[in-house]
């Protein structure tokens, strides 16, 4: 963990309100994990802005962020541009625990959840199955990423002018009934989540989620960013940036 | 030139340098002790804590307001024998002073702790009657000097360290509670607390905290903060912390001149968490600048207008 | 579509819009007129009138602060009499509801202006008990509920335009002062007034404001203001009328959410002298987008977590 | 008096800390004269800030600012860069009242204070002198503008590094001395201006000082400007934004 000032390499926007940007932090990418997260110091707003790590370049000392505008910190950020520098903490949170990479893994994210799951979906080459869902096809983002790791990637929109009409469920479960998988990976909305994990759960399949909290340190300080989990036959909070952002989903109290 | 001295001595208890992090900012210093060395901040007031452990309130817990913030974490904590079994032997090892904030729902559960925490290495006790985040105990104790006054009394009688009151900003008059605990025996008082605030998320219609309301931190806070302690300041003899949106060092300095011997930061260490040690290096910076020797120099060294209305 | 209606009825008086010149922010109106014409606003809440005119305190009168800042301006006004024939004609030609912000240092000075007020072209009359710039008068009419109603009681009698009584938010409870002087017949509270604040400078030592502290207004202390509208429309039948901090439309249509009838912006002027028009298109934006009718759509519709701690 | 977006068409650093920069304003050129100011809107700042029109270039609609960094607000305002935005309120306040041109007049300025009356000294041509303060050599500003003008400089200098050595009240007493003088018009630090205003007085000479006072609203509405004068008989608050900044330095209450 550290704060670091890194320059913005690259900056594509690659959907409606949507960036993708390479920034060069040399010492945040030396302990950087897939799953893991940075957070943005944005000017004149009292806290950070949490950002997923989508992808990391080791060798260039890079990691990329691809974010949406969602209010005034993330609009901030997108209005920087390349050369400019961003001051970032992290990383932070604990990455992806990815298991065995040679057996079968689904990834199932939805909209702006997709970017967390890139990097974990990496080392699984062919072996990582997409399902990414999206409002419309003018919201589909990483599709080619995806499928430049080796994935094969079915996406859903809600409209149905991409891909399959309707929610990432269907074809998850499709998914799990025909083939074996060992490990489902899962970002997006919470209902999403609630859904995939369930769907999961009935099958016996061991499902990862990533959750999101609002959060004031984002490093287990404040405890702000309280997340409900099963611990030792109680219900405790414990908190996204700190024990998370991944969890077991079967430890999640929906 | 030899470099000032800015350590302080609060109540019998030696400081390096007049900079605290506040309770609840800090958890209990594990996390940040990763950035820097814990010995590098005057102190630390670790996260409020109760007898049982506490589950605070549900999420959302936190909502950014113009520069600052709310927060109705709700004294979440693992409770003091958790406390001591696990997390003091790691600050002890720290070399910095440990402040243990206490919070109760009742007189008994705050002289339970005291009395608990007066038999460890915690070097002082600061007792938290200005919660807002809770129902019982908390804020309720903080906002009349009976209560106020109540609770002191008790706790000192139970509480073999230096006892710090932490006082509300929802008091009709904090000098009033400030000579209230003063007269039952604190060592020094610590303010303010957080100011009950609220945000509404227009597209859903909801409070945007779990809890409807929570405590406003952060720079916005600062002017009402400096004006409570230099009011506080000038009408008690006992040593004044001062906190409350402290971000710079400037605003450090303006707490020092106002009357406070030290200050506590919060929510700047969120934004950045250097945020305490740049205001360290600038308190000992103002000092070498202006010629002073010690923190005596500056520390109530406010000139007022004395036809001014407070 | 038809536009939705943004009018609102206080009290008997129908204003256009709900937005609202905050008083000691827009004067008599006249610098601003150059800008745009009066009418685009709700209303206009004159600077605060004392019978005899006042000099205000010596400069400097404010300090800027994160999101906010600090005055002791003092109700610098030029008395009664010098406004009812130098400065109301001017306003009555401007087709916006006029209220007249009063200050005295006794309950028969209140008196006196509200008598002479009501045989006048002003449509309502605000009740200043929550001026934290005075050493008499103001505030210390605000703080407790005893004195509040006492003044409402007489004014009450003496005034028959429309009252609007406004809070000071450095009450105890501001919903308990919010109830007595509904009691004693207000039609409406207005809320808030600065909190109190200071600032020093960290070179000369001095405290920024010639008075030391001052009232703290802007979007800073929005959080605790729209708390208080909050807490107080659930315990009032009168109109509320919210105002601390309103910069934005989200800030107003938050205010309206917790259930003020119409918002009064003070600070966000000086910034953005356009910022109460664009608050006003801002509104009637959030109606049509969202398919209301009216106001009444959205006054006091948030939907508290019941389980809050408010 | 209008608000309007103004681009920064030139930009030069005159000085340690200080920036001349001159920017396109046509609507507040159409009203501007010399001894208004303008007040900038600094973002995420409540207050804007006042600067002195101290130029006004009524054939390109630009007028000149010239400023010196003096807190956070002036910071901001001097990084920003040509072709940037920055918004401004104004003309604000009363102008110079320069009476007859063709009668010798004497400008007073100290430090920062010289800008402000640059812009009045032009249509005096060689009638006027202006008598100019800095704390060094170094943060001498103007001269050659002055003296393009027309006006006879005269430098001092608190430490002798430039021109003569010592305060402009030196200089002021002798030239009033010597030669008829109509009128003097000041700006500077308070204590200067009392000086200025003093030493006139004596002689019977008019004279006009520029005031400066903490401000919010800039338009005369808020009342936070205040500035002590004497008025049928009475001493009372007059504003510098709304009454001033000019004030006849006779009225003055110091
Ligand atoms: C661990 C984690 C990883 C994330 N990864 C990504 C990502 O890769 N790409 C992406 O586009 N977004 C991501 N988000 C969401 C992103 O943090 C929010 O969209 C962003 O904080 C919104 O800030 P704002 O100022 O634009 O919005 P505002 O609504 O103006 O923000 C107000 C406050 O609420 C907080 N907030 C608002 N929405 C969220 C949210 N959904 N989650 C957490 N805090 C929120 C903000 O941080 C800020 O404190 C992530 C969130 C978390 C917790
Ligand atoms: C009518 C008028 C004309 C001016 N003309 C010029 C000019 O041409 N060139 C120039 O360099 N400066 C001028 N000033 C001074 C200039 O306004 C201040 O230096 C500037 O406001 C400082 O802002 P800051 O944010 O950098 O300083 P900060 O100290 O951070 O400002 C804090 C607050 O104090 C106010 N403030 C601080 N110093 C002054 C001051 N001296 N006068 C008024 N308000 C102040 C600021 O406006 C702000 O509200 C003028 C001031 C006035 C009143
Ligand atoms: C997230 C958070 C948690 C807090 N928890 C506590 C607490 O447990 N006990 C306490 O006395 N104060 C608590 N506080 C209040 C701070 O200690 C401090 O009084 C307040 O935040 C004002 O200081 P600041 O503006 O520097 O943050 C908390 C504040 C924040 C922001
Ligand atoms: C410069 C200034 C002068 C004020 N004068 C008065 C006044 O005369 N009477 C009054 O009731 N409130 C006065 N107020 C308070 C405002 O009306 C308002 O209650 C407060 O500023 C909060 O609103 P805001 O944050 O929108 O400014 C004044 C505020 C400011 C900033
Ligand atoms: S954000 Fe502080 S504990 Fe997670
Ligand atoms: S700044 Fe508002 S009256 Fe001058």
């Amino acid at each position: 963990m550290t704060v670091e000032d890194c320059v913005i390499i690259s900056k594509k926007n690659i959907a409606k309100g949507v960036f993708d940007i390479w920034v060069k932090c040399p010492q945040i990418v030396a302990e950087a994990k897939a799953g893991q997260f940075i957070d943005v110091k944005c000017d004149n707003f009292t806290l950070r802005r949490p950002i997923s790590i989508c992808d990391i370049d080791n060798k260039k000392g890079q990691i990329r962020l691809v974010f949406e505008i969602r209010g005034e910190g993330t609009d901030w950020l997108a209005a920087k541009n390349v050369g400019d520098c961003i001051d970032l903490l992290g990383p932070l949170g604990n990455g992806f625990f990815l298991g065995k990479t040679d057996k079968p893994a689904v990834f199932v994210g939805g909209g702006i959840g997709v970017p967390p799951l890139l990097a974990a979906s990496k080392p699984f080459g062919a072996n990582a199955t997409a399902i990414l869902g999206f409002r419309s096809a003018c919201a589909v983002i990483l599709k080619e990423d995806y499928e430049h790791n080796g994935a094969s990637v079915t996406i859903c929109t809600d409209d149905g002018t991409a891909g399959r009409h309707g929610l990432v469920t269907v074809p998850l479960e499709e998914r799990l009934d025909a083939q074996e998988c060992a490990v489902v990976f899962a970002c997006g909305p919470k209902q999403m989540l609630k859904a995939v994990a369930r769907i999961c759960d009935k099958r016996g399949v061991m499902c990862f989620v990533s959750m999101e909290e609002r959060m004031a340190c984002g490093v287990g300080a404040c405890l702000s960013c309280a997340c409900k989990v099963k611990y030792e036959g109680e219900e405790k909070y414990f908190h996204v940036c700190k024990n998370g952002p991944v969890f077991n989903a079967k430890t999640i109290v929906w | 030139m030899t470099k000032p001295d800015i350590s302080v001595n609060i109540a019998g208890v030696k400081l390096n340098n007049p900079v605290i992090a506040a309770s609840g900012s800090f958890g209990y210093g594990r996390e940040y002790a990763k950035l820097f060395e814990l010995k590098e901040l005057g102190g630390i007031s670790l996260k409020g804590m109760t007898l049982e452990g506490r589950n605070g309130n549900p999420p959302p817990r936190v909502a950014e307001t113009p520069s600052g913030m709310l927060n109705c974490v709700g004294l979440q904590n693992p409770g003091i024998d958790y406390f001591l079994e696990n997390e003091l032997p790691f600050l002890k090892k720290q070399e910095t002073v440990l402040i243990s904030n206490i919070a109760g729902n009742t007189i008994s559960d705050y002289c339970g702790l005291a009395e608990r925490l007066s038999e460890t290495d915690i070097d002082m006790i600061e007792l938290n009657i200005s919660c807002p985040n809770v129902k019982k105990g908390g804020a309720a104790f903080g906002t009349d000097c009976e209560s106020a006054a109540g609770v002191t009394r008790e706790v000192r009688r139970h509480c073999k360290k230096p006892l710090i009151v932490k006082l509300s900003p929802a008091a009709a008059d904090i000098t009033a509670i400030a000579q209230a605990v003063e007269a039952e025996g604190a060592d020094a008082v610590s303010l303010i607390n957080t100011l009950l605030g609220m945000r509404i998320d227009i597209k859903s219609r909801r409070p945007v905290l779990s809890n409807n309301a929570g405590g406003l931190s952060g720079a916005a806070i600062f002017p009402v903060a400096l004006r409570m302690v230099w009011q506080t300041a000038r009408r008690v003899k006992i040593p004044v912390i001062g906190m409350g949106g402290v971000t710079k060092w400037q605003d450090a300095i303006e707490m020092l001149l106002a009357g406070a011997c030290a200050v506590q930061v919060g929510t700047a260490t969120f934004g950045d968490p250097y945020a305490m040690i740049k205001i360290r290096d600038g308190i000992e910076n103002y000092l070498i600048e202006n010629n002073y020797e010690s923190l005596c120099d500056i520390v109530g060294k406010v000139i007022p207008n004395p036809n001014g209305i407070l």
